[in-house]
């Protein structure tokens, strides 16, 4: 697997060789056929991401472009996927979920239980999340640990073009609903893709790097921040076990525990806010279920519970970076009782 | 609202033969002795949660749904869901199971009065969430246009539903896709105790359909064939390619907005509406030339046992348990 | 203090007391002023829930009527907010914020934040959260962490008619957005509820019962539930702490840490879905900030991972009770290392 | 969209004294100059983030601004929100400033272009959620009501904004709660690369205003006088109770959706455009009989000046710091 592509084109990949697949994958969102309805707008933008870009003149018919109507548009995508189609739908940014959450939590994500085991939903939801652009408040948040919460949803936040084509294949042949977080600063990411079609299952978190004196659970984004503060540490001595868990939701608790089981201390990092989110969620898991292995506190690496700011000088504070976690791993490794 | 006529008038050249008459009756008659039987059932304290009738409603549901297949129609529905179930051929004792609680009702006991759905008969599910419908009825459109199998969608609300942002938009979405839908828009003059008259701006639900690019029309709820009418044109319009239609329904709620609602602020118009414009009333009469009395006595009495055996079979059976809490939550999981 | 009113009385008398005393409090929501525009209907109803009944004609033209239109209501509430009102907002259930989500996390929370610090946003939005009333899945759920999570929203949980009454006031005095939560099978709870007015601050704990063995931190109606395995505990010999934070932002951190480095061990109690929630909040509190003190892992009952079921049969069994609470804060005591 | 005169007619009996007229240019003059200077500025690489230009849409801003107050008046904007905002006054090196990030912008650095805000100046906000705004007008207009201070809130929103249906909720509740409110949809053809004339079911915003009871008008948006006009009547009546109204602005971006997007697919449009309709341009043949070249000269030296100072002092101004990072999330915390 020599060749490297972008986090964009690995996402790109996904689709165009499940739609080549799967006459039943379909793909919309607002600008994804690039612009509609206009002379010479066909395929003019692929979403403003760029990431269904050229799938419009390959598919005809089965990428469409939508009306800002996000309820109706992410309701028909469900509705859709009751009816036998695997419609991947673009949010855009995740930050946008206020308009439309009715039809992802009380719709999608209820039908199988509420209907008695009888509805099959396989609608993906991609959307962009994170900061680190200078979007500001708007359109720069981390929702994540809002879908993750409600049953029936899985979650998935790839942390590198491998996984976000490996997980979108999985994502599309899924029969529940998902909702598919992309890190709006990895689009551009380069890395080592297979050509092939391949899958990367969901609740099967990858150990990033193996360490024996504390785990650092990261997602997403954080992958690459955590990694970067494990290779610092290592250099003064502190042996990190980097865990991306792949999906929120499942959640591969077996990965987390038996590594904890092993150092005896985590950190989590995480780019969600810090109230309810991630890092609290997989600290309790591990205070509950394997209190007695831990020697130190549960450190939490996460922006502060602010607003994104604007400007570069704030949001460069804001956001968790190499430093904060080697801060964090060090109070863990250095805490006495 | 009530400007309906008194007497019953003929039906228009309908095209319905004898067993279809049969068959809207039958489906009329049911929903009512459903919903009154529910009505009974409910002051009895056993029927858990919220219960909504669609009592004087069956001509919308009926005359709709006649024109639709179980098989690649889809239809949604609204917390006022039973008829529309029932007009779905959503099997009836499943139904009144299921709000019972019960492990044989249609969704195993988990849904409930609000949750009733058949995805087998194309029907999507009742909904808590007002204005929950629409969106989804453009996607089950959606799936027949692209699939090309000439299928329906349709989508029912209230004049309360029709101010929900989310119904608006799935106007405008299924205007600009073109997609083979139909939105029925049952008019029965109130959402809870707010007055359509007052909430729906510019007054008519069925104008509303002209601001996102497709006909509207409005038609009188008490008279099924009325409704058959305009839905078979609008059904025919959408699975021929030529896009969706706003259908107004005016009717009315015989009972509360939800059982335990007392309705104090509109029992007169209750009254009138019971004695001089009931829909399975008239639709009697306005068959008295083409079905005999006693076609439609012996529906009336095959109807009225099977709401007995729906009844007492629910009470009789088997409460769901502990092992089916945490089931059917996803697909596959860890 | 002897008179007994219910928790639906307190809340309507915190609402007339604050409209009473200033004019610049408003209220509305579907049916708030009991149905409008047709002859019969003023204060018909005082909203689904019956809190604002009899307000309408108190206070003319001051409690008001929406159509269902959540986004456009709620949206009204804040920018009236930003005007110089203190707008009450009913959303009724808050299963239903879902349509209209948007408005709260990413105007009203988000504005003052966002626009340097010159905005202020007094906006009350009340909605009845909980299961219990088999009202089913769309109606019944506890999605108080998703708000919580927000930074720029305050969210209270009043736990009694006392509680009710206090926090409202205080909610309606206070600057800031605030999400105010009513367990919809508390409306018919009766306590003790002075006549006058009084507030009680957010951010500040009740300590419902003192303790020493362990610490049982219970939210909104777990309370009760907590308060009954409590009693239950101490006839076997168990000393709990019961904690009512009546606010998860802010949050009383502080007596939940104070309380915890004395009993040693931690149980929370609370009827949001598990994923992501209050109980994972605070439990990670706990392990980052008292780590030293704990004794056992940390204890939490919650409702499983599913949907709300309809069936009574399965609700009662989806519901945290006081039997979950006794085993739990048995399992923290019983455990050894 | 093009169907506007080329040649410039008189203004209709605008009431417009001299100053009026000065002050008219002069905000135009300002936003062109402040989007034109944005755009070379942001080809800098300096400027960080996301920025909507509102370049070309000038006589829409400054028509309906023209009969505002700083004080009882509101208007919400959009994610395209620098025109609106400096038409109503919001200080433009404050503008500026908040664009580059620094303390001394309008929100102190921590808001950025979708974000610019000015309370005191009756300016709601940007917006970076499509559909955000009108809700929000409703409020504002709410508050003047219940107040009875004459006040009315104006929502400005883009073509693909008339689809939200919150947008269209707003519209509805306007309407039924008779707010003093003002809705201008600037149709300006497109939403990112999305046409208009395929996202708009029915063709026409200006339309939607019937399906919820209130007037709809449409106007040529490279006219100021015609924006004037509608705006006046519109705000007239919602000062004098009459409700609100919606109005349909006609126009053209003249770049791209934002800075970054080279938008291919339609520069002919663009040309098109600045050249035979440029609504500054425009505004000053049709004041020719009335205003001296000279006058408007001036205008152009002095604004010319101030974008300058703008630019220079923002790039001089300091960053906020860490101290800042957790202030003003609450107005009172713990
Ligand atoms: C989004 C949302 N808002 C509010 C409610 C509460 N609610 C349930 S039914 C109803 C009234 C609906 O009125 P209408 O659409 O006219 O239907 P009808 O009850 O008259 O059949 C309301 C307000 C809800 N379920 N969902
Ligand atoms: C709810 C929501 N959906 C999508 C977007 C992304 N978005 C930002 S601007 C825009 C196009 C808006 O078009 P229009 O309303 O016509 O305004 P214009 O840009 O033409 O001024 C889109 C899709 C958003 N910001 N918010
Ligand atoms: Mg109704
Ligand atoms: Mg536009």
């Amino acid at each position: 697997m020599a060749r490297s592509i972008s986090y964009r084109e690995a996402l790109n990949e996904a689709l165009a060789q499940e739609m080549e697949r799967d006459p039943s994958v379909i793909v919309m969102g607002e600008d994804n056929a690039g612009g509609a309805g206009a002379p010479g707008e066909s395929d003019a933008w692929g979403g403003v991401l760029g990431v269904t870009k050229g799938l419009h003149p390959r598919f005809p018919g089965r990428v469409l472009d939508t009306p800002i109507s996000e309820s109706a548009f992410i309701g028909a995508a469900i509705g859709a996927a009751t009816r036998g189609l695997r419609p991947v739908a673009e949010l855009m940014f995740i930050d946008f979920m206020g308009v439309c959450f009715d039809q992802i939590f009380n719709q999608a994500a209820k039908f199988r239980y509420m209907f008695g085991g009888k509805a099959v939903t396989p609608v993906v939801i991609r959307a962009m999340y994170g900061a680190g652009l200078r979007a500001a408040a708007q359109h720069s948040q981390a929702m994540y640990p809002a879908f993750t919460a409600v049953p029936g949803l899985k979650v998935v936040l790839p942390s590198s073009p491998y996984e976000a084509k490996g997980l979108m294949i999985q994502a599309i042949r899924d029969d529940d609903p998902v909702i598919f977080c992309e890190h709006k600063a990895m689009y551009d990411v380069v890395g080592e893709v297979p050509a092939e079609s391949y899958t990367i299952p969901f609740g099967e978190a990858g150990i990033v790097r193996e360490g024996e004196d504390v785990t650092v659970v990261a997602l997403g984004r954080m992958v690459s921040v955590a990694s970067d503060a494990a290779a610092e540490l290592a250099a003064s001595g502190v042996d990190c076990e980097v865990i991306d868990p792949r999906t929120t939701s499942p959640l591969d608790a077996g990965t987390i525990l038996e590594s904890v089981a092993r150092t005896g201390r985590l950190v989590v990092v995480d780019e969600a806010s810090p109230r309810c989110g991630m890092a609290a969620d997989i600290a309790a898991l591990v205070a509950r279920e394997e209190f007695g292995a831990l020697r130190a506190p549960i450190g939490a690496v996460t922006p502060p519970h602010t607003p994104v700011p604007f400007s570069p000088a704030l949001e460069d504070l804001y956001m968790p970076d190499a430093g904060r976690v080697v801060a964090a791993v060090k109070s863990a490794v250095d805490w006495k009782p | 609202m009530t400007d309906t006529l008194r007497t019953p008038r003929a039906p228009r050249e309908h095209g319905l033969d004898g067993p279809a008459l049969l068959d809207a009756y039958r489906t009329m008659r049911t929903i009512r002795d459903f919903e009154e039987r529910l009505h009974e059932e409910f002051a009895t304290g056993d029927i858990p949660g919220f219960v909504h009738l669609y009592a004087g409603e069956e001509a919308s549901a009926t005359g709709v749904c006649a024109h639709l297949d179980d098989g690649r129609d889809v239809i949604a529905s609204t917390h006022r869901g039973h008829g529309h179930c029932i007009a779905k051929h959503v099997d009836v004792k499943s139904m009144m199971a299921e709000i019972y609680g019960r492990t044989t009702g249609a969704c195993h006991g988990k849904g409930g009065s609000m949750h009733i759905a058949d995805l087998s008969k194309g029907m999507l599910g009742a909904n808590g969430i007002v204005g929950g419908g629409p969106p989804l009825i453009c996607g089950a459109a959606l799936a027949a246009k692209v699939r090309g199998d000439g299928g329906v969608g349709v989508a029912f609300f209230g004049d309360g539903g029709s101010n929900q942002g989310t119904t608006l938009e799935s106007l405008n979405l299924a205007s600009v896709w073109q997609l083979p839908a139909v939105f029925v828009a049952e008019n029965n003059g109130y959402a809870e105790a707010t007055s359509a008259e007052w909430s729906v701006g510019g007054g008519s639900i069925a104008a509303r359909a002209a601001a996102f690019g497709m006909p509207g029309v409005s038609v009188d709820g008490f008279d099924f064939f009325a409704v058959h009418e305009a839905a078979g044109a609008a059904i025919d319009r959408a699975r021929a390619g030529g896009g969706p239609t706003l259908i107004e329904v005016r009717l009315t709620r015989y009972y509360g907005h939800f059982e335990g609602d007392q309705q104090k602020y509109r029992a007169d118009e209750v009254r009138h509406a019971r004695a001089e414009l009931d829909c399975v009333k008239r639709f009697r009469q306005q068959v008295a030339g083409t079905l005999a009395d006693a076609q439609l006595d012996a529906i009336d009495a095959q109807v009225a046992r099977l709401i007995d055996e729906a009844v007492s079979e629910a009470r009789a059976a088997p409460l769901p348990t502990g092992a089916d809490l945490e089931t059917d939550v996803y697909i596959s999981y860890l």
